[in-house]
């Protein structure tokens, strides 16, 4: 598997750096203020893109006192949008020296109207740009030819308009968001890579997963309880059967209950899902019929005990008071029980074995707990025990993901180090590949 | 009148469940059940008056323009009620059919951008920059390297050898333990917050011992 | 038996009764040692001072009772700020039992017992302002003090609804209610709580939909505050600041580290650090205001936890000497734990 | 069509909106205009489920006089008493629910008071209870059994004395150190277990997207 890691990674860094050559992030053009976030950055850019399409329109009204109205309008579409929203920029006019200036309004109205509408304000420190059709009240509709002027306002309630202006553009939609190819690239990776395992799963392909050290505990402790002449208890989690933990938990009990059953040791499975129960119920009969020992099944092994947390918790707690399990296993997804749980076990004199991926819960059993499944351990125990090709082709699938980013990561430590020695800025152009843009 | 009512019954709720460290008893068991009881209730009314209210009922009763359309959605909402009959049972399975399909849709993009690339992105950072305090530059060399290292932990398709995964698989459970003992002593100052949390209800709401 | 054994097995009802004394007495006889706010918090308070009553803020109670000792006092600490800035706050839920939180929330602050609290002004009763066609807020204070009204002397400010706040409440599906109003806040929230036409709200006339909102803390108990960055930041770019439980604060620094929220409060420690704050702390020679006079529930909370996390350390010490000493961790050993 | 149909309404819907996500343009937009409006209406309903499942459960558990059958009342009577008093009642007979809690409106009904007196105290005060037993469980159970839960320990420790400020009082760098883990060797290892949860999520979401994982169909017959 690892040797496609590196043609993987080619094919990641190809096809991000294939699109952002194509440049859909244009580099920050100049603009007459220098926005700190990257929105205002993209639309600098945006609006020297459009500086440079259109040369005309430029219509700049000289008035008395010798105050001049902002002109040079320009209308263009908003990229990467349903076609809801234009882009306009102006040349300031006279009023940005005013100690007077306001800001400026925008006015709007469809090509042939006689009213103007006013659709937003600027503000005197946010620059002469201005996105229109975000108000919901002033929508702008697709393909309609607009209007505009825009106005200075000054702090004495006076208004210096320019002329109005037909847009040049009419907003459109885009069939493709040019923002989102780093993303569309991850999806398809992920997307391509799980099908691809999950295919070669079904079709029997030998996969291989290394060892986990866990499995060799399981088979130890039920062989201790065996010793002893104890029970088993196992603990399939406190969640439902659409949870990814039970179901691996289950995975894992039929394995148990297979193991237990050629011993002839007593199992006990309290349950606190009435669907997990009927599942844990079947697989344990399941593992009892391959043991070649179906009569050996005790009916009362696997039992509902309640719904509620706390009371599930004390019915457990008594169980091991009374019967002195030997061997405690909680596999699955625990909530805030499982301290309280684990802390009974341990002074019973248990040996215990936990497996969780919920990892607030985690660093109890790992104090507490004899052998703890950390997280993705547990889905790949499970997988490793359960050999069922949908689980294995998942974890391999997810692995191969995982390299990536490792060797992601590791270049990027490489590229950190070579930066520091020759003072080169490798690094940042590596961050360029994978940034995204804040806003879509 | 009613608030002091009011403070005495939740004050005799509090006092009974603490009731259950020394022994199980029926006043916690009430509680317990009480609690499942009324939750639900109060999910019934928000839900009404929050949703099928204002979004259903009055749209249709004030007869506005293309609201008939909204029976759509409300009969498919309906249909979860067939789940108490065994026989169209799986008539229920079409809401959440509509609700789960487009929902994993939309998520999978963008839990691709804000969970994975987003983290990437900011795993590839500089280890030292002119200026930078020394606790700073060894922070940043221990997450990278951690965050490398606990991912080959978790890389189940090489066994846990040579220097590259056996090193790195032993760094990383080092580091991931550190995360853990980071999160047990959060998890304990919550859980005694809560706790801190009743007793200022008891003395201060309640009995007005403090303030 | 030896004294080890003994120890061990001591009731742990014992161990109760030592816990709840460790949380009780110390009420009685208050350390006040000071809270230092760390860079995570400060990075919310410094957010929100930067805005005023020309922006607006949603605050989402996104958590149920069980954890409202947390979440609750970060979620009051955020709701005083703005107040005493006046910036317009969209109040959310999301869950059912979420929307009593944040009705509770809110009367705390604006109830007569709390010190420095805020005048409430419903709807109805500064309906005379609107009809003057005032939107200005510092206007709508002077027009409505001009009918006669005067501040109660230990209230910090008013709280005109429609203006100030506005309680939205709960809606399910609620990341596709974060989606839905990144195009309109009226089109997931027709009405608020009470019934009011949004449309009506002079808040909601400024912004009318998350674009033009900066700022959403979401007080969270549950991993419900993720909804927020998945769908609010990653899709529309809005500031996102984080109240979570203890129990969830460590997973959450990679999303600081990220720049993907732009601060966090962490615990009781991340609300009480708030309120050091909302008490105007001078301590980084940075002068602040001073919003709040009293500390909150969450600074006196972290005086009584001292005395908790140093008995629970002492146990942790205690229990594993007699651990080792007794010889208890020969008896069960597996070859292949670690 | 007990199956197939809604497998397939799930791998349409699945598709069309993974791709809806990369095309902006206004049909599209329209289209998830239309979901988000609709998707709150029909999840309404799903509140359904809870309230019939809860409602037969102990309706049959008072039927059939099983263990503690008299409990069932109070998890029967609220549930329908709540919204009983809230949306019928008159607010002269305690119903009604809250129009705004903000200032001085008391609260008078049924609603409001069960939420504030029941609800709130029992739920807060359940989960205080782990303050208790995580004191217990210091002493009894959390044992540096080996040298990787002894560095979880040791880490624990410093984290808690570095929260509290009395721990500034003990050491000055308590809080420095503390507040180091969090930032870096803490964030590493968290990074890396939300990238992986982050894939499995993914994994599982394109699981039920393409119909291989089946088990939210369950238990509503063949």
């Amino acid at each position: 598997m690892l040797r496609k890691v590196p043609a993987l990674l080619l094919a990641l860094l190809l096809a991000t750096g294939l699109a952002w050559a194509q440049g859909e992030d244009p580099p920050p053009a100049e603009s007459a203020e220098t926005g700190e976030t990257a929105e205002t950055a993209e639309e600098a850019a945006l609006v020297g893109e459009v500086e440079a399409e259109i040369t005309a329109s430029t219509v700049s009204s000289t008035l008395g006192d010798g105050m001049v109205a902002p002109g040079n309008i320009v209308v263009a579409d908003y990229p990467n949008d349903a076609g809801d929203g234009l882009l306009l920029y102006f040349d300031p006019g006279s009023e940005a020296d005013n100690e007077n200036f306001a800001g400026y309004a925008i006015y709007r109205r469809t090509l042939g109207e006689e009213e103007l509408l006013l659709v937003g304000t600027i503000d005197a420190d946010e620059g002469a740009e201005f996105v229109d059709g975000y108000d919901p009240d002033f929508i702008v509709e697709p393909g309609v030819q607009y209007e505009y002027q825009v106005a200075a306002m000054y702090l004495n309630g006076a208004e210096v308009p320019s002329d109005p202006v037909t847009a040049q553009e009419v907003a459109s939609g885009q069939i493709y968001h040019a923002g989102k190819t780093r993303v569309l690239v991850g999806c398809v990776l992920f997307l391509g890579l799980i099908l691809f395992y999950f295919h070669a799963a079904q079709r029997g392909v030998e996969m291989y997963l290394r060892p986990i050290a866990g499995i060799e505990a399981i088979d130890e402790a039920i062989g201790r309880a065996t010793e002893m002449g104890k029970p088993i208890l196992y603990v399939p989690g406190l969640s439902t059967i659409s949870d990814v933990a039970t179901i691996a938990s289950i995975t894992i009990l039929g394995r148990v209950a297979k193991k237990v059953a050629e011993y002839g040791t007593p199992l006990l499975v309290p349950n606190r899902d009435p669907i997990v129960y009927t599942i844990a119920e079947e697989t344990v009969k399941q593992a009892y019929m391959e043991a070649g020992r179906p009569d050996a099944f005790d009916k009362d092994s696997v039992f509902f005990l309640t719904q509620s947390q706390f009371a599930f918790v004390a019915g457990v707690n008594g169980i091991m008071m009374r019967e002195k399990p030997a061997t405690n296993f909680y596999l699955g997804m625990f909530w805030a029980e499982s301290l309280i749980l684990a802390e009974t076990g341990s002074l019973s004199g248990a040996i215990q074995i936990a497996g969780t991926d919920a990892v607030t819960q985690l660093p109890f059993f790992i104090t507490t707990c004899d052998y703890t499944l950390i997280g993705e351990e547990l889905y790949a125990a499970s997988a490793y025990l359960g050999r069922e090709p949908k689980q294995l082709g998942s974890i391999k699938g997810q692995d191969a993901c995982k390299g990536i980013i490792m060797a992601v990561i590791t270049l990027g430590l490489l590229l950190a180090l070579t930066d520091i020695i020759a003072g080169t800025e490798t690094l940042d152009w590596l961050k360029s590949v994978v940034t995204m843009p804040i806003v879509d | 009148m009613t608030e002091t009512i009011g403070l005495w019954v939740a004050a005799l709720f509090t006092i009974g469940i603490y009731s259950f460290l020394y022994k199980e008893n029926p006043l916690y068991r009430l509680a317990e059940h009480l609690v499942v009881g009324v939750s639900t209730g109060y999910g019934i009314t928000v839900t009404y008056t929050n949703v099928i209210q204002p979004r259903f009922v009055e749209p249709i009763a004030n007869g506005e323009p293309g609201a008939w359309i909204l029976v759509v959605p409300a009969l498919l909402g309906l249909l979860y009620i067939t789940r108490f009959f065994p026989n169209a049972a799986w008539l229920s399975r079409y809401p959440m059919a509509f609700l789960m399909g487009a929902g994993m849709g939309i998520g999978f993009p963008l839990s691709m951008k804000a969970s994975v690339l987003r983290q990437l992105e900011a795993s590839l950072i500089p280890l030292y920059e002119t200026g930078m305090a020394w606790d700073v530059v060894i922070g940043n060399v221990v997450m990278v390297l951690g965050t490398l290292a606990a991912l080959i932990y978790f890389f189940f398709s090489k066994p846990h050898k040579g220097p590259f995964f056996g090193t790195g698989s032993k760094i990383g459970i080092w580091v991931i333990m550190v995360g853990f003992g980071a999160t047990f002593g959060f998890t304990v100052m919550g859980r005694i917050s809560l706790l801190i949390g009743r007793i200022q209800f008891l003395l201060g709401d309640w009995l007005h011992i403090i303030k | 038996m030896s004294i080890w054994e003994k120890m061990l097995n001591l009731d742990r009802r014992w161990i109760f009764l030592l816990i709840g004394i460790a949380c009780v007495v110390p009420f009685f006889t208050p350390l006040g040692l000071p809270i230092l706010p760390s860079a995570e918090v400060l990075g919310i308070y410094d957010h929100i001072e930067g805005l005023g009553p020309d922006n607006a803020i949603f605050v989402g109670f996104d958590f149920d009772p069980g954890t409202a000792a947390e979440n609750m006092p970060m979620g009051v600490a955020v709701l005083r700020h703005a107040f005493a800035r006046n910036i317009p706050v969209f109040i959310t839920a999301y869950t059912p039992l979420g929307q009593g939180m944040a009705a509770m929330g809110l009367a705390e602050v604006t109830d007569e017992s709390t010190p420095d609290y805020f005048k409430y002004v419903y709807w109805e009763e500064w309906a005379f302002v609107r009809e003057q066609g005032i939107i200005d807020r510092a206007e709508i204070e002077e027009a409505w003090i001009a009918e006669g009204n005067s501040l109660p002397e230990n209230a910090s400010g008013w709280v005109f609804e429609g203006r100030d706040v506005a309680m939205l409440g709960f809606l399910p599906y609620f990341h596709l209610v974060i989606l839905g109003m990144s195009s309109s806040i009226s089109s997931q929230y027709p009405t608020d709580v009470g019934g009011t036409p949004l449309e009506d709200m002079p808040m909601y006339q400024e912004h009318k939909s998350l674009r033009e909102i900066d700022l959403a803390v979401t007080t969270a108990g549950s991993s419900a505050c993720m909804a927020w960055i998945t769908y609010g930041r990653e899709k529309i770019g809005l500031p996102i600041a984080f109240g979570v439980t203890a129990v969830m604060a460590t997973d959450y620094f990679i999303y600081i580290q990220s720049g993907q929220i732009i601060g966090q409060m962490g615990g009781l420690r991340g609300a009480a650090e708030y309120e050091t704050l909302l008490m105007g702390w001078s301590g980084d020679g940075i002068d602040r205001e001073a919003y709040a006079s009293t500390p909150g529930k969450a600074f006196v909370g972290m005086d009584v936890q001292n005395i908790a996390h140093l008995l629970i350390i002492f146990l942790v010490i205690l229990g594993n000497i007699a651990f080792f000493a007794g010889g208890f961790h020969k008896k069960t050993k597996l070859k292949g734990r670690r | 069509m007990k199956r197939s149909i809604p497998l397939a309404i799930v791998m349409v819907g699945g598709i069309l909106f993974m791709i809806q996500y990369f095309i902006p343009h206004q049909y599209s937009q329209t289209l998830f205009d239309y979901y988000t409006e609709w998707a709150p209406l029909v999840g309404a309903f799903a509140l359904v489920l809870g309230v019939g499942s809860l409602s037969r459960l102990h309706s049959h558990k008072i039927k059939r006089k099983a263990k503690n059958w008299q409990y069932s009342y109070a998890v029967l009577i609220p549930l329908f008493g709540v919204p009983f008093f809230a949306l019928i009642m008159p607010e002269s007979l305690g119903g009604g629910i809250m129009q705004t809690m903000g200032g001085d409106r008391v609260t008078q009904g049924v609603f409001d008071f069960t939420y504030m007196n029941v609800q709130v105290p029992i739920q807060a005060t359940m989960f205080s209870l782990l303050a208790f037993y995580i004191a217990s469980a210091a002493f009894r159970a959390f044992r540096a059994k080996s040298a990787l839960a002894s560095v979880l320990l040791i880490a624990a420790i410093i984290v808690m004395l570095g929260q509290v400020p009395i721990g500034e009082l003990i050491g000055k760098w308590f809080p420095k150190i503390g507040l180091w883990i969090l930032r870096y060797p803490n964030l590493g290892a968290k990074r890396a277990i939300a990238l992986g949860v982050g894939f499995g999520m993914l994994a599982t979401q394109l699981k039920i997207i393409f119909g291989v994982e089946r088990n939210w169909l369950g238990g509503a017959g063949e």
